[in-house]
């Protein structure tokens, strides 16, 4: 039992930085920019289908994903000429309303491409196996490499924001616009760069984990939300807060779902309980974030209201 | 000023919107097809909609009269696809309506339809109250009943003397009503059952548990991405040492997807394209000639679909008398490419089932591949409840 | 018993003291000056007292009565009404429907759905009349956010009247304002003298020492100083820590 | 606001629209023009309510649709229960709307701006989720209603063109209330809150209540639309609830220009014929529908009534 729990407390730390992965991206456009993008789901899904692509093309995984990330910084760069550049300075339904008709748009645009089956990429053999930990159980390899993965980005985010000079103004972009511009700065040019490496951080995020989910023209938008919920959790505009949401996200969805019935017995008969906590699992993850909010109406470590 | 002129734009548009009323005519066939066309189940409904499509071009004119065929995308949306339904009833007078894949969107459907007289035909869904209770005069169904498949999955465990299997299925009513199914026929323990979230993307808080308790085999119902998903998943944890029995989790519209992460893997199902049976091969030679990927049992039910028309059509002498439309409806007067195939009092099939694994061929795709029969001619459960009127 | 009653008020940003154990008392009918240097804690102190922000501790008694803890509205309500130093109006509305929701306000729920309120004469007429009274009647009908920035600056004022406050909080209400706008502003305050009592933070100091019957000095969130504005001119210690910084410069 | 005569005029002219339209149906001999024509009309109290609050109150509310979950709902669960009369049904989706409303908005007012927008989102996630798991009424394959609701004790809403009249008459009625709401004085304070709510409270409001009213009064008429939608559809399912619905409702609030009830009316009925003429025209439709989007957002603040009249 003890072991089970550890085992699911990494299970769902792993889930929690696979989160992040996929919302880091999405807090750095929204929190310097303070641009509401739905549209990153998108963005991470044609990142995904890219991968298969360019992996397929080159017959190596590792290439694909190489090749990817240029890819979607070059799509991020189309997308705010034409339809982003117009939007920062309306309201926030805007920007909701314009990237969901987005959405639709690069949606059907990838299933007419790609069509609407499923597609899938072979990992390399390298990173396909699995390890043993305890007793019979095994953890797979990618699963460790996507950690990694996510630890980097965590990290290099980090150090961008706070120790580069980039980073300095952007922050002060995200406080300050007019300061910047007075500064000299091109605050569009600088967007502009935000907007594209974000759009390559979601590339990046669907080429991860295309081994291990499926690669369909709906797996954008299974994760937009979970995305959007963690770094609002988190604080919008907080890398540390976004982080903290994700692990605080993938830790109680995983551990409620094997232990909430579990702990529900102690408290009613089985069947209520199993009935109960198959009612109560699916929205943990909502309930934790009007519990949150409710209680930190600008997420744990927003600043902003 | 302008508010007003927009409301004549507005006006003239609302015009714009009657269609062409179709005249009624005789001669002329009319069936409306209603399927997932977009959206991520879309393959599903594209599978069922070419399968027919290609039956029909192979038949020409169907029944003997000219073909009209609409077809409608039900967007995965039940109250969307109630309305198409009723377009293609009221606007397009259509004689017979096929569709569509899901169950909740037949539900949706099956009153507009059925209580204008249409003959509707599901290639797919085959939910248990429309088996029983709710069963309908003018409602057919050419796939099976929903819990069969899963019961084949039992019948197999518990044929294989497994006496510990873990149930893995997604918190919906067709979860549920899956490992019901699993139960009917399997006597065994269950090691544990699991109900994930609908759409899941991770599955190692299950797989832990699954390789925590290792049962005998684990049975799993995962639809859809959620397969694809676990089945990735389960072959990375290590798993693959116990059996995985699935009911619509590892079939041609996943395997593209899964390939060989899935092989060996077993599933329970009405047919395989690999089934011995006259037509079969041609069909699906057919069918990955027109449309380049193997076909799934959602092709293959739609395809017997319109032979099925096809051959009452001509029992019946045309759309003109309705009663013996549906007496020769019920006689099946067509060669299935599963094989057997009757409909019972329910208008349900009475079919047999086989375990099928999956197999890569030799030209490199994945296929399910028929291993053994585990029911002859087999009807569903609910079949004594339906008081046909 | 005064009308303002402050007592050990504080607040702090960080280990920063904004309002550092404050003291004040505001008698009924008193025009009541606020003046300090810039960063003393002037529109904290405005805020802290409108509710509009927390204190950390202390107490403000409006007429015997403990406001701490309670919401902006409730103050309002009471009768202590504030106008704010940066214009803070409703720019879609009308001057008139801007003074109109203020007078609407006090006078019976607003829970009323159906009856529409442009209708109310009873509303209109005292707003038309908060109107008149800074200036600006003929501009109504005007949309608040096209008005100049003087006539903002008035009919924030007109907003803060028709609330009907037994104490008004005035932050700046000269600020950015021409010469004749400003007196006519001027002019308004004294007239509002005597019939409502008036805590008066303003940078002119002209203005100030016109109108005040009282001034209180505030320098680093303290009160270093309050008396007659004849007291303060003469003040040792306010020369020395904020008139002769001022005539200086 | 100062073009009420224009207003009223407008208001006259799509109404009698509407109503005369079975008539052209009859004409036409094309019942299913009132079929598509009653779901239009459906949308159109949903888009009136969601106006209400969003263009009015400044609440971008993106979970809707949970409202037309739970009307449809009401009258899935009492039609179950024997209890079929319209009024009932509308009775007991306006409370059950009221105090969802009223639990969820107390708590999402709090928050402002994206965190409004995501709280009202992840509390429409929760109901729609609970509804899945509900079995005994389908999970989420929903339930078929074998009847439609009773008026008086008759049948009449059976017929296609009685179910779209009581609609019609619901529209029009709900549509006078809120136009009554927005002139009153309430609607005052609502919108004065939304322009500067420090502004509200330094004159003695507190704008948390009136906004909490208008949400739940918005919810309440949201719950109606589902109703009327359930027995149109003669189906209920989760899918009512779907977030994609939600979004809808907010494009079609935008269709018709923000802060215009008649324009929601019409943004509703827009924004239906729209994906009704493209799915005929193309099955990437999506696309279509997507780019239109994207355009009147980037280039009409004032919706596609906005774009007949160009840019200002």
């Amino acid at each position: 039992m003890t072991n089970l729990f550890l085992l699911q407390l990494l299970n769902g730390m792993q889930f929690g930085i696979l989160l992040f992965l996929i919302a880091a991206g999405l807090t750095l456009v929204f929190g310097i920019m303070d641009f509401v993008n739905l549209a990153h789901g998108v963005i991470y899904m044609i990142g995904a289908y890219l991968a298969v692509t360019f992996a397929q093309m080159t017959g190596s995984y590792g290439l694909g994903l190489l090749l990817t990330l240029p890819a979607t910084l070059l799509i991020g760069l189309l997308l705010e000429l034409l339809v982003f550049r117009k939007l920062y300075d309306r309201p926030h339904l805007d920007q909701v309303l314009a990237t969901f008709g987005l959405v639709m748009v690069l949606t059907e645009a990838v299933e007419i491409i790609w069509g609407a089956a499923p597609l899938s990429v072979r990992m390399p053999d390298l990173l396909s196996g699995s390890v043993p930990l305890v007793g019979p159980m095994r953890y797979p390899v990618f699963r460790l490499v996507v950690i990694g993965a996510g630890l980097v980005t965590a990290a290099g985010l980090w150090l961008v924001i706070t120790r580069t000079r980039i980073g300095m103004r952007l922050r002060a972009g995200a406080t300050n616009r007019a300061m910047v511009s007075a500064l000299g700065v091109d605050i569009r040019k600088l967007f502009t760069i935000i907007f594209a490496f974000g759009a390559m951080l979601a590339g990046f995020a669907g080429a991860m984990v295309a081994p291990i989910l499926t690669v369909d023209p709906g797996m954008g938008e299974s994760v937009l939300i979970l995305a959007f919920v963690v770094i609002v959790i988190g604080g919008i505009g907080s890398v540390k807060g976004a982080f903290a949401g994700a692990l605080l996200v993938g830790l109680v969805d995983t551990l409620g779902r094997s232990f909430g019935p579990i702990i529900l017995r102690a408290v009613m008969e089985p069947s209520a309980a199993a009935q109960a906590g198959r009612v109560l699992a699916p929205m943990l993850v909502y309930i934790l974030m009007a519990a949150i909010l409710a209680a930190r109406p600008a997420g744990l470590f927003g600043a902003r209201t | 000023m302008t508010k007003s002129r927009n409301i004549l734009a507005l006006l003239a548009a609302t015009t714009c919107l009657a269609g062409p009323a179709a005249a009624q005519d005789d001669d002329t066939l009319k069936i409306g097809l209603i399927f997932t066309l977009s959206g991520p189940a879309a393959v599903l409904g594209e599978m069922g909609r070419d399968g027919f499509l290609l039956a029909a071009e192979q038949i020409g004119e169907i029944g003997g009269m000219k073909t009209e065929i609409v077809v409608m995308d039900d967007e995965q949306k039940p109250d969307i696809a109630a309305n198409k339904a009723r377009e293609l009833v009221e606007r397009d007078q259509v004689d017979i309506v096929v569709g569509p894949i899901f169950s909740n969107i037949l539900g949706a459907i099956v009153k507009p339809v059925t209580d204008s007289g249409t003959i509707l035909i599901s290639p797919n869904a085959g939910p248990s109250n429309l088996a029983g209770a709710d069963c309908s005069r003018h409602l057919f169904v050419t796939s099976y009943q929903n819990d069969q498949m899963h019961e084949v999955m039992g019948a197999y465990a518990q044929k294989q003397g497994f006496d510990n299997v873990f149930l893995l299925a997604p918190n919906y009513q067709a979860g549920k009503d899956s490992l019901a199914g699993f139960r009917h026929s399997y006597q065994g323990d269950v090691a544990g059952e699991i109900f994930t979230q609908l759409g899941q993307l991770d599955y190692s808080a299950e797989l832990a548990q699954i390789a925590a308790m290792q049962p005998d085999a684990v049975f799993a119902f995962m639809p859809g991405g959620m397969g694809v998903n676990l089945v990735k998943q389960y072959r990375q944890a290590g798993l693959e040492t116990i059996p995985f029995l699935s009911a619509f989790t590892v079939d041609e519209s996943t395997l593209p997807a899964q390939q060989d992460a899935a092989l060996g893997f077993f599933g329970g199902s009405n047919w395989a394209p690999d089934l011995d049976a006259p037509g079969n091969a041609e069909f699906v030679a057919a069918y990955e000639e027109k449309f380049g990927k193997v076909p799934a049992v959602y092709a293959m039910q739609a395809y017997d679909a319109a032979y099925l028309i096809d051959g009452a059509l001509r029992e019946a002498g045309g759309t003109a008398d309705k009663d013996a439309l549906i007496a020769a409806l019920e006689s099946a007067p067509f060669n299935s490419v599963r094989g057997d195939f009757s409909f019972g009092p329910n208008h349900y099939p009475v079919q047999d089932f086989y375990l099928t694994k999956v197999v890569q061929r030799e030209d490199g795709k994945f296929a399910t591949s028929v291993v053994e029969k585990i029911f002859d001619d087999y009807a569903d459960n609910y079949v004594g409840e339906c008081q046909m009127n | 018993m005064s009308l303002l009653e402050v007592r050990n008020l504080r607040k702090s940003y960080g280990a920063l003291k904004v309002t550092d154990d404050l003291d004040l008392s505001v008698e009924e009918g008193e025009l009541h000056a606020i003046i300090g240097p810039n960063g003393a804690g002037k529109s904290t102190l405005i805020a802290q007292l409108s509710g509009q922000s927390g204190s950390d501790g202390g107490s403000v008694r409006f007429d015997g009565t403990e406001m701490m803890g309670r919401a902006m509205h409730r103050r309002v309500r009471a009768g202590m009404s504030r106008s704010f130093q940066i214009t803070s109006i409703l720019p879609g509305f009308t001057a008139l429907e801007n003074v109109a929701s203020a007078v609407q306000a006090r006078s019976g729920s607003s829970f009323r759905f159906f009856s529409p309120v442009a209708e109310e004469s009873a509303l209109n007429d005292q707003a038309l009349a908060a109107l008149d009274r800074v200036g600006i009647a003929d501009r109504a009908f005007f949309n608040a956010g096209s008005l100049s920035h003087g006539e903002k600056r008035q009919l924030e004022l007109a907003i803060a009247l028709a609330t009907r406050p037994r104490l008004l909080l005035l932050d700046e209400p000269l600020a950015g304002t021409s010469g004749a706008e400003a007196d006519r502003l001027v002019e308004v305050m004294r007239g509002l003298k005597g019939a409502v009592t008036l805590v008066l933070i303003e940078h002119d100091m002209d203005a100030v020492f016109a109108l005040a019957d009282r001034i209180s000095v505030l320098v680093y969130g303290r009160i270093i100083a309050t008396g007659t504005p004849d007291q303060i001119r003469d003040d040792p210690q306010v020369r020395a820590a904020y008139l002769g910084e001022e005539e200086g410069t | 606001m100062r073009l009420i005569p224009n207003r009223a005029w407008a208001a006259t002219i799509l109404f009698t629209a509407f109503a005369v339209l079975p008539f052209l149906a009859v004409a036409l001999d094309d019942s299913y023009l009132v079929v598509i024509a009653s779901r239009i009309l459906c949308y159109a109290i949903a888009a009136l309510a969601l106006d209400l609050i969003l263009g009015y109150g400044g609440m971008v509310s993106f979970g809707h649709a949970a409202y037309l979950g739970i009307g449809a709902y009401a009258v899935a669960i009492l039609s179950r229960a024997g209890i079929t009369d319209l009024g009932l049904h509308m009775l007991a989706a306006i409370a059950a709307a009221a105090v969802f409303a009223l639990v969820t908005g107390a708590i999402s007012l709090r928050t402002r701006g994206i965190y409004f927008i995501m709280i009202t989102l992840a509390f429409a996630q929760m109901a729609y989720f609970f509804f899945v798991s509900l079995s005994a009424y389908g999970g989420d394959d929903g339930v078929t209603l074998n009847a439609r609701s009773t008026l008086f004790g008759q049948t009449i809403l059976e017929d296609d063109t009685a179910l779209y009249y009581t609609v019609l008459v619901l529209l029009i009625g709900l549509y006078l209330l809120a136009v009554a709401i927005t002139r009153s004085r309430f609607g005052r304070v609502l919108t004065g809150a939304r322009e500067n709510p420090v502004r509200m409270q330094a004159i003695g409001f507190s704008p948390f209540r009136y906004q909490l009213t208008a949400f739940i009064i918005s919810g309440c008429m949201t719950a109606i639309a589902g109703v009327m939608l359930a027995n149109q559809t003669s189906y209920v399912s989760p899918a009512f609830m779907n977030w994609h619905r939600s979004g809808e409702l907010v494009v079609m609030v935008v269709f018709g220009g923000i802060g215009n009830l008649l324009g929601a009316v019409a943004g509703a009925t827009i924004a239906l014929l729209l994906e009704e003429w493209l799915a005929v025209l193309t099955e990437h439709w999506p696309l279509l529908f997507g780019l239109i989007l994207v355009l009147v957002v980037l280039y009409s603040r004032d919706g596609l009534s906005g774009l007949f009249r160009g840019r200002r």
